[in-house]
């Protein structure tokens, strides 16, 4: 029954001597090939996190309204308030979109989404973190604009706003963008769903999109070359319908409404291994799978591939037996595909057959907890730092990296669901909760800037917060997606390391739970753009730890927002002129920042970043269409963080006096006329601030 | 005053489009595309937006072909209101109920935006009681939205152009128009029946940045209860 | 029955702007294809079907094309038909 | 120089899902076209160009295929050519 050992194998299902022989332990016997293809897909980097999972150990996860911690279920979920809560995760899809931008940004989207639903959420917001080399190059144009299309067409066809995201551009980048996507769910407590197979005898229906070779091999694929005559040994790349995953949240949330399912869980990465494994481990159960119940789209598939395929758009549903039918009922109505493909059994192992003949058995333990973790030797390394910006203020505002991204962001439709609270180019975006009194502040946010991995994290999270707190909402949970180089060089080991620190710390001190995330590494492109394991020379991503965070406001009629408002209102700098990151000081001048708005004091409030005090002044300035006049010689171009430049009338300035007790306060000028004049920096008309701001990226494209 | 608000797979401004109703004052039931009984019990039809199967082909070009269809044709024909937002436009459009094509925008690219539209005609259903030349500030976001008059039945008698695409001093200047269409039409009206691309259900609160949609909403409703 | 394979070309009327047409013009010329003069953008499709003939083959098609796959008010269409097998 | 038509059909590879092909094919199944076994959705491109001989012309045409009119990695692409026009 069980075939010859593979020992040859193991290199093509990822597997190295060490682990090999680790599976031989844990099985006490020698895996056949398909057994051994599927501890390569559950033992991959990509599902058993075997180089981050101690790490991330220091993560903060608990607090008293997280709901579903990191780690447990399919996206993290935290209480709202009012009976509501909130499902989150963001999640990496770089490689697909560097081998096809539009269907690898567009499957990425398609996948958090399906993490989010699965938890018995509707998804009502999106959002993401992008990066890409500097748009002079024809190349990273052509990326840019594909992911972003990709992005668009399969959010806007779901109907799910996009409303927030971020697009930074580095040369580091050029071979291996980043597109990570982050999906927002709204969900009644009652109707969480687990996605645990329980119950012994339940049925497992597979619903929606047939099982193709999509995306077989991904794993060894990631590391392949990808010039010359390689294009035809590529497996199929995957190709998402969002029309399909359209049907698939309805019907899955009808269903779901409907109390008819006892569990829920979605196909993602290694496909039906990956989701079979992960419901039984969760419910301490076993499955027994035939894959000749799979409908397929492909003829000659082996149980093997019908395992690993990662086609698109297919969720696994737990049911009872004698509730199949009603559930087909609705299925059809949508007119979905299910295949009734196995059933919950007590043992807890995962058995695939063939026909009814046994194909492959192993413990779901030995899958799941027998997976190895590595420490890999750490070693720090100098960094490339990214290019400085321009100095000249109109030359500052017009670089990609500061100017609007209107150019992308037009092509996400940002309000459908009639919940998206009007603010164009906000620090973070507001969407409704249901009753409309109360909203969420959303915004993911990356910071290549520091020269140390630690701090990269670190501020990711406090920049994330200010975002957040710059609309008056309290910072109230946060994912996060790990994207950096190879793990097995020290360098890599280290970055990744000290990223994670610096993210704990943060989290920390901020008192915000980290609820979800991703990790992706080997993000590195060889000499001349092509990723290759080979490569002469390798240059990895610049660490990029990404940070999606949800905040909480409790009344959305006292809301900050970037525009400067009334003339003669003062400008205000809350937080220090300049100095080195310091997490107490960071969460104080939030804290006032948000008490100031919850109390109606500021007419506007911006966070100070990339491009300083001249780019957070010059954008109140624009989105208000006011000039102001500035007094103190200070560096403009200081990006140091915690740094929020607030107006308000001049009344009330002793209020916010008040508020910001033992917090740096520094009075800047007032606003009016219809110039931005800084000493001896800049003395500018909006119009030609807004000019430069608003066409830098379409300059490149 | 009850409006059936039509549902095809893939639609997804369903719930958006009950809400502006109800706040509106009427009431709204969802009708499945796949229903073929009579909608007599309705006093007039949304055909929200959306990508109806996933605007494969053309938008709107199966829809078109639901159980459902001869229905809402019958109904049109009762003289009740029928109104197509966006991809409910686009389906009016393929169907024959409203004459012309609506394209791939020219800058082949999605657009989301907001929008000003003048108001062309003062006239049931959708804009009795907003006088010509008021601007409604409302978003639009559609890939195929590109208006295109059907040369062998132009515009002009029965079907007027009910919305245009203007700047915020009502100008229908061409930077204005979101996607190409012909003379910057954003809506289009045959007696009752009316096609628009902007999303007014999405404009019906200061939160949301404009209440001009609700106006739509209300001349609907309001024109329902005058009838 | 027998299997035909009908291959459909829809393209814009010739008095219907074709911006995507005119885009990959632009395009073409950017790249330097500079003796590109004229670029029309339309659909392509491969349709399997079976049918007792080729007349009738072609009356189906002919259908499909007029009901579903072109729309009359700006485009055109015009395919071929090709037997692949027959049973009997 | 001459004048040259050439015809660009690009379709999805053989093994790449293709779902707009799909929903067209269960759209016509609806439409009660039921002998459709398979729809392939694609793009055509009539292009008008200049070109020395057909030679030339066939190289530039399949040149810009690989460049611009397909996308390799999931389409895969063919052409006709027609010669309309010689001049001197
Ligand atoms: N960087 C991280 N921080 C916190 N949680 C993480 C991180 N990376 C992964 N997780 C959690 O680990 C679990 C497994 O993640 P993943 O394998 O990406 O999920 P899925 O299989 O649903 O795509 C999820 O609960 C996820 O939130
Ligand atoms: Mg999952």
């Amino acid at each position: 029954m069980i075939a010859e050992p593979p020992r040859d194998l193991i290199g093509q299902y990822g597997i190295t001597l060490a682990e090999f022989d680790r599976i031989l332990s844990l099985l006490r016997r020698e895996p056949n090939e398909l057994e051994l293809a599927l501890f390569g897909a559950m033992w991959s980097e990509h599902c058993c996190y075997k180089s981050s999972r101690r790490l991330l150990g220091a993560l903060p996860k608990e607090a008293p309204q997280v709901l579903v911690r990191a780690g447990e279920e399919n996206a993290g979920v935290v209480d709202v308030g009012e009976g509501w809560a909130i499902a989150m995760k963001i999640e990496s899809h770089n490689h697909p979109s560097a081998v096809e931008p539009y269907q690898g940004a567009a499957t990425g989207v398609g996948g958090i989404v399906r993490d989010v639903f699965t938890m018995g959420a509707r998804p009502i917001a999106l959002l993401n973190s992008l990066r890409f080399g500097f748009p002079d190059e024809p190349r990273s144009r052509y990326l840019l604009a594909r992911v972003v299309a990709g992005i668009g067409d399969y959010g806007n066809c779901l109907g799910i706003p996009t409303v927030g995201g971020e697009v930074f551009f580095h040369d580091s980048y050029s071979g291996n963008p980043l597109v990570n996507a982050m999906c927002v769910g709204l969900l009644r407590h009652e109707d969480l769903v687990r996605s645990a197979a329980s119950g012994e005898g339940n049925v497992l229906l597979l619903l929606g999109n047939a099982t193709g070779r999509d995306g077989i091999h991904g794993a060894t694929f990631a590391s392949a070359n990808l010039d010359g005559d390689g294009l035809d040994r590529r497996p199929n790349v995957q190709v998402g319908s969002p029309f399909l995953e359209k049907l698939l949240i309805e019907a899955c949330l009808e269903l779901l409404e409907k109390d008819l399912l006892v569990g829920l869980q979605d196909l993602g990465a290694a496909g039906l291994t990956s989701s079979s494994v992960e419901a039984a481990s969760r419910a301490g159960s076993g499955v027994e799978l035939e894959v000749t119940a799979v409908s397929r789209s492909e003829t000659h598939m082996t149980p093997l591939e019908i395992m690993l395929s990662e086609s698109q758009e297919r969720m696994l549903a737990v049911v009872e037996p004698d509730r199949v039918p009603e559930v087909r009922a609705v299925l059809e109505r949508w007119g979905l595909r299910s295949d009734a493909i196995g059933r919950v059994i007590a043992e807890p192992l995962v058995r695939v057959c063939e026909e009814g003949q046994v194909r492959a058995e192993v413990p779901v333990a030995a899958l799941t907890d027998g997976a190895p973790a590595y420490d890999w030797p750490a070693m720090p390394g100098p960094l490339a730092g990214p290019a400085s910006l321009p100095t000249d203020p109109l030359e500052l505002l017009a670089h990609p990296n500061i100017c609007s991204k209107r150019w992308v962001y037009r092509q996400y439709d940002q309000t459908v669901q009639a919940s998206t609270v009007a603010t164009a180019d906000a620090d973070a975006a507001l969407v409704l909760l249901p009753g409309g009194r109360r909203a969420i502040a959303l915004c993911t946010d990356g910071n290549a800037r520091g020269d140390d991995p630690y701090l990269a994290g670190a501020l990711a999270v406090c920049e994330a917060a200010r975002n957040v707190s710059c609309t008056g909402a309290r910072p109230w949970a946060l994912t996060n997606c790990l994207n950096f180089g190879s793990p097995e060089r020290p360098q890599g080991s280290w970055e990744l390391r000290r990223a994670i620190h610096g993210l704990a710390a943060a989290a920390q001190a901020l008192d915000i739970p980290v609820i979800s995330g991703n990790v992706s590494l080997y993000n590195e492109a060889s000499e001349g753009g092509a990723r290759g394991a080979a490569a002469v020379a390798v240059t990895a991503v610049l660490p990029t730890p990404v940070v999606g965070m949800l905040g909480l406001l409790d009344d959305v009629e006292r809301r900050g927002s970037i525009a400067f408002k009334a003339a003669a209102d003062l400008v205000v700098l809350l937080g220090p002129a300049t100095g080195p990151l310091d997490l107490g000081l960071e969460a104080r001048v939030q804290k006032a920042c948000r008490d100031a708005i919850g109390r109606g004091l500021l007419n506007s409030a911006h966070d100070c970043s990339d491009g300083g005090l001249l780019v957070t002044l010059a954008e109140s300035c624009i989105l208000g269409s006011v000039g102001a006049t500035l007094e103190p010689e200070l560096d403009y171009l200081d990006e140091s963080p915690s740094r929020i430049v607030v107006s308000l009338s001049p009344e009330r300035l002793p209020e916010l006096r008040a508020m910001a007790t033992g917090l740096p306060l520094t009075i800047l000028g007032r606003v009016g006329g219809d110039r931005l004049r800084i000493p001896r920096v800049c003395d500018l008309s909006v119009e030609e601030m807004r000019d430069a701001w608003q066409h830098g990226l379409e300059r490149f494209l | 005053m009850k409006f059936g608000i039509v549902v095809f797979p893939g639609t997804n401004c369903e719930r958006d489009t009950a809400a502006a109703v109800e706040i509106a004052g009427g009431q709204a039931e969802l009708v499945w595309h796949a229903d073929d009984s009579p909608l007599q019990r309705f006093d007039g039809l949304i055909l929200p937006g959306g990508f109806a199967h996933g605007d494969a082909l053309r938008a709107g070009a199966i829809a078109r072909f639901s159980a459902v269809m001869p229905r809402v044709m019958e109904l049109a024909q009762t003289g009740r209101p029928v109104v197509g937002i966006c991809n409910g436009f686009q389906v009016l459009v393929e169907c024959g109920l409203l004459p012309g094509a609506l394209l791939r925008n020219d800058s082949l690219q999605f657009r989301a935006e907001w929008v000003h539209c003048r108001v062309e005609v003062s006239a049931p259903p959708l804009t009795e009681g907003i006088p010509v030349g008021t601007l409604l500030y409302m978003p639009v976001a559609h890939g195929m939205g590109n208006y295109c008059e059907d040369e062998r039945s132009p515009l002009g008698g029965e079907t007027l152009v009910a919305l245009r695409y203007c700047d915020a001093n009502g100008d229908a200047a061409a930077a204005a128009n979101p996607n190409g269409s012909a003379g910057n039409i954003a809506g289009i009206v045959r007696g009752n029946v009316f096609g628009l691309m902007p999303h007014p259900e999405r404009a019906v609160s200061p939160l949301l940045g404009s209440v001009d949609g609700l106006a739509l909403f209300k001349s609907l409703t309001r024109s329902l209860v005058a009838a | 029955m027998s299997d035909f394979m009908a291959r459909v070309y829809v393209t814009p009327r010739p008095s219907v702007r074709d911006p995507e047409g005119s885009t990959i013009m632009e395009g073409l010329h950017q790249l330097g294809f500079s003796g590109v003069q004229m670029v029309r953008a339309g659909r392509y499709f491969e349709i399997m079907l079976q049918a007792g003939d080729s007349h009738q083959a072609e009356q189906t098609v002919d259908l499909m094309c007029r009901k579903l796959l072109a729309n009359p008010v700006v485009e055109q269409y015009r395919f071929d038909l090709q037997l692949e097998a027959t049973s009997e």
